[in-house]
């Protein structure tokens, strides 16, 4: 009968969007058919990789753009070359996130960056203008200090959670202050840039949430939803939730450290990758080509609640933004934005970098000690 | 003879299917699992032998550490348990009126789906919004909010008495099925002699559960070395790998590494403990039963 | 009503004692539900609120209503768990109670090794061996049938449950056997006639804790060995309430509490027979 | 000092009268046994007295105190269960020592006391074993030591000796015997074996769904049973009984028929006996070969050859019953041949109608002396 | 047709020899007992015979047919348990019905035959019933129904009454032996009970320590018994042994001197007699008062009044061992009491150093004619 194209699609349904452009991309193929499989977040990556591994691949899976070198290397999945028009499509630095040895490996379909929100009525409560959000590192800590001290509400909302955002949250302050992780295949952790990033974290912990490693980022989300944390970094999810809230916010570029050349965030994609040994590769690279392109791919991250960056500039999110000021700062920060370092084994690289923040976050280690333990760990998984 | 063989060939008639049914399902795994951990078994394609490269790399500093944390873990986890399901079983025991349903009501934490259990948990260890923390605000006893789970120490006990919660309904259950086979004119003997309730206790319920404290220890002992879950949706292991137990490595190390090989040496390590384990308690009980009678 | 016995007769401070014993314990096993049913209660919006409050605003039951339409399948994986689970419980009694039989009744070389043997089945934790056992289940082609959940499940819950009615039936006199042998029953005769009936306060008790541990557990097999939803079970379902961002707590935990109520249901009647039947057999040496 | 007084002492079971106003004396020292067929509710009484049940009505004193309400501990009572309650984690030693330790005496006194115990009960080599390691007989000496080294008023025995087998239940009859001499304590012991109670008891309650059919020494109910049910339980075999028709009533007793024989038995007789129909009495080890003073002639189906005597159990024709003799032990009788038997009168028993017996002439002193007073054995 | 061979047949456990070399006949239709004390082997042996448990050496023939390789229902054999191993979740009527459905009988001649021996065991009234309903003698017949529907050849009984409550044993006892007259099966019975022993076997085999010490006819056992063993374990209360020594040795039989007082017992003498210890056996029920050719003074410790006689126990001075008497019922002695006993000579058995018995001079055929033939009784 039909050829079939499994997917692997992560989250709880199939969205309204994608279910329309399958079933019209269905129509112009005859003869083959796209299964999509949805599974929860949390194991939908684990679980295209244990198919994976098992020698029963799905065609394609929706999986983080981080992934993408390690499959590679593991000869799992086929590249999938862009054309420079391609590119060109995209906002800058996209493409980095899934370039591996000059080759792209996966098709982004959600992009997400973060920003800073504030909220103005314990700035007022401070003592602080209410308009003005912090610009720098600096004031981001003398803010935080002064929200805490004076109205014993924490100023800084720091997700330290054993937690794949904690490493997101961290290369944030990297990108803030033109730092890097790797740098083609050398470790380069071990800078000043990363080292004031690490100390700003500890120099913003005493006037942080209480129990730092105990929350990620939804959570702390959730506490600054309930006025009870002055600054956060979030994603634009948060400004669509804030508005049902009786908090007085403000968004704004994140604040940048001492080096920054400019605005930054770190850019989170998520791709469709597309896995050998399926026998639908080609069909597959097709379709998710399709799935993406411009009209599909901005009807779906243009919805709003979900707190996706949009992946391309276009005249529709020029509108978009227009009506909706907030997103301003999250696309602003593409521009300076790096990618998630890859790694061989992206776990490994996850892990130490949680546990270098969870030491400097409790206290347990300083944080030049704690760099230099991390670049040594990190040999092992570049 | 004839007799006998035919009764031994019948016995193996008998067990037949479910020992072919382990094997195939769980003997096969675990085999291929005990081969894996002589491998550099990967994403990679292809697999090398490597000898006993994965079990050098396992003994390191950390590891050790690892180890003594899981033991430590599983033993505080396990004596809580008994210590909690034998103060359990008491109480249910005690002939007060609506005991029988205290009894139901000990069941949920077994019923439940063990990740939702774990999620409520979690929930009560929120520091910002969580009922333990709450509430400990509101009679006043803390001054602000504290994260159970974000400090080694309070994050290790939670995930203890989480483990604890879990498998107190069963213990319990248990407990109280041996504290009723214990003959009832033991008591009313000792009554007899004077002895009043908590000595009854101390000297008689006490002794008498001995062998059945053993074996369930080691049934719990087993699931307890192995509990994963719990760890992995609290605290994924952290803060600072303060939570991270043998089982939680290997997940880490084999699943979320993708490093099978690896990961299969850990997991033959922690047969081996177990083994240890069971090897020990048969000795016991054997001993045990050898002195006693009935 | 009968007054307890003059031995168990309290004086007024025990009782005391006792039923603060029991609210203590209590308390420590329900509190977590208590936080749980709160939490369904409250509407999503207000569930991150501080500080902290014991009875919620504006609490409603709501989200009792609403879970259905969030994952329209519920219904389907609480049928699916509670079929998966019958027919585990189904498969683990065919298969465990000739063996638990063998091994209470007859010693033979080797009888106390494979004993253990099974025993070690559950040192293994099925999450290390997700990937041969995938293998497993692909040369079978079993994958994306209800059969994927369940025989792994079976061989999981075949150890404990051997050494629960092994115990129980060693407590049959072996004489029920002997005399049925004498009068020429043949040993199958002998199991299905005398035993089984006999061994039925420990078969239940066998069949309840199969079927809980079938029920709400067994998650990490539905997950990669099945890819359908249709055939999805409870656990699987739930976790369809963690949205693309947000978890759904309220109708999480709702459904959660809708989800065991079968089994709930299912203990509540049989619960008589959970500590006879342990009283009778289980771990009493 | 160990005397106990029941008055009226009811138990219920739900609605189910388990015993029935029960009204007893034990004297300080006696050696009472209650017997009575299976659920007469012997245990019951027992256990009330010891304190482990409640009364639903009526007292219970122990030297002149109402003990009602207080703990078996307080009542100044010891108990050796049927089944022993030996607590099998416990060494014999800390089995006996139990009770002492309770009460938290000093060790060197404690042990002082055990030892005695061990040595009146031939345990000293057994001080260290467990439980499971005895035999029967040793089992139930723990018992009774764990209720000697308390030092009680009265002991309470349940039925100490039934799970034991014929040998060592001899030999334990006798040892409790002597117990009883050498303590003077009250004891009250529960059995329903006839026997048991004949050979130990100064003084036997016999118990009857729940009251009591009498209470007497053990000759006075073997020689003159109250009733007819007394009379079948007391004594082994059982009494046979034969039903007669009263003919007529004199100084010498009362003259009966049975199938046209007349005997007078010397009974005392009451008024409006004549015509009706009353229940003959014999013992099967008062019936003799071809003499006596009423003559059958009865075929015996089953003969028991004892060695000592013979037991032979013939069935009457008319009468489905087993007709039953206690002959020498070398009597020349065969299965299936006929035999004469003969009851001489004074032998007899005789009931009324009721069940209850015509007092029999025979001076009980006649016998032994001593036998009424139990105190002066 | 129910012949019963034992040839030599020896029993390991480990290395602990139980049963030593066992050799029997059993007649067809006969009714024999195994006795002995606890752990003799008594219940190995039957299990053997039944075939629950293997012979280590020898071999089991019944009817000619060697059938150490066959299970019990290839034997013929069915067996009765001492735990009765009645299913407790089925009627009285499936439970007698069982070996018959095992046979898959059909239904109409199923239910004759349980009907049948239904009605032979007074059960007609209880078939719907479950066993835990029934009082314990009714359970056992439960359980004999179950063995008689089989119509075996040879019944195997395992202690089948030491469940049961005196009155009940001795009922049971006669319904067992007028069975076996019905029935004129082969019956094998155990027990440890001597009493039981007596009343119902045609012959007893006494069983000590994993060899037969005796095998014979009850009386022959109570009268001639060959050895101390069987001189002590036949007969209640146990015989009485009095070290004496040899004086002489004549015609009349052998003079022994008990403390200086002579007696001639009527034993057939062997050689080198004289000069050696010897043990003379008395048993209580031939203790005469004041007469004897043998007078000792004693002085009663005990007296158990059983009504129809009275046992007495002494201390002989010097020996540590009681002496017992079983006396009338009517005896006037009292503890503590000097009295003067005796024994007849012709009464008396005497034992070598070895224990074995001198043969008595005494003739079986004096007491009855049928005894030493079971057949004709
Ligand atoms: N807890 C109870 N509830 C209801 N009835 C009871 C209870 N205990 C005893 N009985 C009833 O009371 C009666 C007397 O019982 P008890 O145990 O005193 O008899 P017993 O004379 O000791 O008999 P046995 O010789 O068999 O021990 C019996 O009919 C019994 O069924
Ligand atoms: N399975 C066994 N393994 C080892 N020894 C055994 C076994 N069964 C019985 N024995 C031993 O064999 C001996 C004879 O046992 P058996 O059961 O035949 O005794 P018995 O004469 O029936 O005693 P009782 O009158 O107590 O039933 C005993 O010493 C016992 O300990
Ligand atoms: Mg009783
Ligand atoms: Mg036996």
């Amino acid at each position: 009968a039909d050829q079939e194209i499994s997917w692997i699609y992560c989250g709880d349904t199939m969205d309204a969007v994608h279910a329309k452009y399958i079933k019209q991309w269905e129509e112009k193929n005859p003869g083959w058919k796209v299964t999509p499989e949805v599974v929860g977040w949390a194991q939908c990556q684990d679980k295209a990789t244990t198919l994976a591994a098992a020698g029963t691949p799905v065609a394609m899976a929706y999986v983080g753009s981080r992934t993408l070198k390690e499959f590679a290397q593991n000869d799992l999945i086929v590249p999938v070359p862009m054309t420079d028009e391609e590119k060109k499509s995209y906002y800058p630095n996209i493409v980095d996130t899934v370039t591996f040895d000059d080759n792209q490996w996966g098709v982004p379909i959600a992009f997400s960056t973060k920003a800073l929100y504030w909220n103005k009525d314990l700035f007022k409560q401070a003592g602080l203008d209410p308009e003005k959000p912090p610009k720098t590192w600096a004031e981001e800590i003398e803010f935080a200090k002064a929200i805490k001290e004076k109205t014993g509400i924490a100023g800084y909302g720091l997700p330290a959670k054993t937690f794949d955002n904690t490493m997101h949250q961290f290369m944030h302050w990297v990108y803030t202050n033109n730092g890097k992780v790797i740098d083609g295949d050398k470790i380069v952790i071990d800078s000043p840039e990363v080292l004031a990033a690490l100390q700003a974290y500890k120099d913003i912990t005493p006037y942080s949430v209480e129990g730092a490693t105990a929350y990620e980022q939804n959570e702390v989300r959730a506490i600054f939803l309930d006025g009870k944390v002055g600054m956060i970094q979030g994603g634009s999810g948060a400004a669509v939730r804030l508005k049902d809230t009786k908090v007085n916010w403000g968004v704004a570029p994140l604040p940048l450290g001492p080096s920054a050349k400019g605005e930054g965030t770190l850019l989170i994609t998520d791709s469709l990758a597309i896995f050998k040994g399926s026998g639908v590769e080609e069909k597959a690279t097709e379709f998710a080509k399709f799935i993406t392109s411009p009209g599909p791919q901005g009807e779906y991250e243009l919805q709003g609640a979900a707190g996706l960056t949009p992946l391309r500039p276009s005249p529709m999110v020029d509108e978009f933004v227009k009506k909706d000021p907030y997103w301003q700062p999250f696309i602003d920060g593409i521009a300076f934005g790096g990618p998630e370092p890859l790694f061989t084994d992206y776990k490994g690289f996850q892990n130490v970098i949680i546990a270098m923040v969870q030491s400097v976050v409790t206290g347990k280690a300083e944080p030049a000690d704690a760099l230099k333990k991390a670049a040594a760990d990190l040999e092992e998984y570049k | 003879m004839s007799v006998q063989r035919s009764t031994i060939i019948f016995a193996w008639i008998l067990l037949l299917p479910a020992v072919l049914y382990v094997t195939v399902i769980v003997a096969y795994p675990l085999v291929d699992t005990f081969i894996l951990s002589f491998t550099d078994a990967s994403l990679k394609k292809t697999t090398k032998w490597v000898g006993w490269a994965n079990y050098d790399k396992i003994f390191n500093e950390t590891f050790a550490e690892v180890i003594f944390r899981t033991f430590i873990w599983t033993f505080f986890s396990v004596s809580i348990k008994m210590i909690i399901g034998v103060f359990g079983a008491t109480m249910l025991n005690a002939a007060v009126p609506g005991r029988a349903l205290f009894r139901l009501l000990t069941m949920p934490p077994w019923i439940v789906p063990m990740a939702i259990g774990i999620f409520m948990w979690g929930w009560m260890y929120n520091g910002q919004f969580g009922m333990i923390s709450g509430v400990l605000q509101n009679w006043g006893l803390i001054d602000g909010p504290i994260a159970f789970l974000a400090r080694g120490e309070t994050a290790f006990w939670a995930t203890i008495v989480t483990d604890v919660w879990i498998g107190v309904p069963l213990v319990t259950l248990y407990m109280l099925a041996a504290m009723q086979a214990i003959p009832q004119d033991l008591y009313e003997a000792a009554w007899t002699d004077g002895a009043g309730r908590f000595y009854r206790f101390r000297r008689i319920t006490l002794p008498l559960l001995v062998p059945s404290l053993i074996t369930m220890s080691m049934l719990s002992l087993i699931a307890t070395f192995n509990s994963f879950d719990i760890i992995w949706i609290l605290t994924q292991g952290g803060p600072n790998g303060e939570t991270t137990t043998m089982i939680i490595d290997t997940y880490r190390t084999a699943i979320g590494s993708k490093k099978y090989g690896e990961g299969a040496a850990r997991a033959v390590l922690i047969c081996i403990f177990l083994s240890i384990f069971c090897f020990a308690y048969f000795r016991v009980t054997s001993r045990l039963s050898s002195g006693e009678q009935k | 009503m009968s007054q307890p016995a003059l031995i168990n007769r309290y004086r007024w401070y025990e009782l005391v004692a006792i039923y603060a014993g029991i609210f203590v314990f209590l308390a420590f096993i329900l509190a977590p539900f208590v936080e749980g049913f709160l939490v369904s209660l409250k509407p999503l919006g207000l569930l991150f609120s501080s500080p902290y409050k014991f009875w919620p605003e504006n609490g409603s039951f709501a989200a009792y209503r609403t879970m259905w339409d969030s994952v329209p399948g519920f219904a389907r994986y609480i049928f699916n768990s509670f079929f998966i689970s019958t027919i585990v419980t189904a498969i683990v009694l065919i298969l465990v109670i000739p063996a638990a039989y063998a091994f209470a009744r007859f010693k033979f070389r080797g009888s106390g090794a494979l004993l253990g043997a099974f025993l070690a089945v559950n040192m293994f934790s099925g999450a290390v061996l997700l990937i041969p056992l995938f293998r497993l289940m692909r040369s079978f082609g079993v994958l994306n049938t209800y059969l994927a959940m369940i025989m792994p499940g079976v061989a999981f819950l075949i150890p404990s449950a051997i050494w629960l009615l092994r115990t129980y039936m060693m407590r049959i006199p072996r004489e029920l056997d002997e005399a049925a042998f004498v009068d020429g029953a043949s040993h199958f005769y002998t199991l299905r006639r005398v035993i089984l009936p006999i061994a039925m306060p420990g078969i239940t008790v066998v069949a309840i804790t199969t079927f809980i541990g079938a029920y709400a557990q067994q998650f990490i097999y539905a997950l990669t060995f099945n890819s359908k939803s249709e055939y999805m079970p409870l656990p699987v379902g739930l976790f369809a309430y963690f949205g693309r961002q947000e978890v759904i707590w309220n109708e999480l935990m709702a459904a959660s509490f809708v989800g065991i109520a079968p089994a709930v249901v299912v203990i509540f009647l049989l619960q008589r027979y959970l500590v006879s039947g342990l009283t009778a057999g289980a771990v009493k040496q | 000092m160990g005397q106990l007084n029941l008055n009226t002492v009811q138990k219920f079971y739900g609605t189910f009268e388990v015993l029935k106003g029960i009204q007893l004396e034990v004297r300080n020292g006696e050696f009472v046994v209650f017997v009575g067929p299976s659920g007469c509710g012997k245990s019951t009484l027992l256990r009330m007295i010891a304190g482990l049940d409640e009364t639903s009505s009526g007292d219970i004193v122990i030297d002149g105190k109402r003990v009602n309400d207080l703990p078996p501990v307080k009542r100044g009572i010891a108990m050796v269960f049927q089944s022993y309650a030996l607590y099998p984690h416990m060494s014999v030693f800390e089995n006996i020592a139990f009770p002492l330790r309770v009460e938290n005496m000093p060790e060197e006194k404690l042990k002082a006391k055990v030892e005695h115990a061990a040595r009146i009960l031939h345990l000293d080599q057994r001080l260290q074993q467990k439980p499971g390691m005895l035999s029967g007989g040793q089992r139930q000496r723990v018992a009774i030591g764990r209720a000697i080294v308390r030092e009680p008023k009265i002991f309470l025995f349940d039925e100490p000796l039934s799970n034991l087998d014929a040998a060592l239940r001899a030999d334990m009859r006798i040892e409790l015997a002597k117990l009883h001499r050498q303590l003077r304590a009250t004891m009250i012991y529960v059995t329903h074996d006839q026997v048991e109670a004949m050979t130990m008891a100064d003084r036997i309650v016999v118990l009857n769904a729940g009251e009591i059919a009498q209470t007497g020494a053990p000759l006075e109910l073997y020689h003159k049973p109250a009733n007819i049910f007394v009379a079948g339980f007391i004594g082994n075999p059982k009494m046979n009984f034969l039903p007669v028709t009263c003919k007529g009533v004199s100084d010498a007793g009362v003259e009966v028929d049975y199938k046209g024989k007349t005997v007078v038995v010397p009974v005392r007789p009451h008024d409006g006996l004549v015509g009706r129909t009353l229940t003959l009495g014999v013992r099967p080890e008062h019936i003799l070969l071809g003499a006596g003073d009423l003559l059958l002639t009865v075929t015996p189906t089953v003969i028991e050859r004892l060695g000592a005597h013979t037991v032979a159990y013939a069935a009457i024709s008319g009468e489905g019953e087993n007709y039953c003799a206690m002959l020498p032990g070398t009597v020349a009788i065969r299965p299936e041949e006929q035999v004469l038997t003969g009851i001489r009168a004074a032998d007899c028993h005789l009931f009324d109608e009721a069940g209850i017996a015509l007092e029999r002439r025979v001076e009980l002193t006649d016998i032994d002396m001593g036998l009424l007073d139990p105190a002066g054995a």
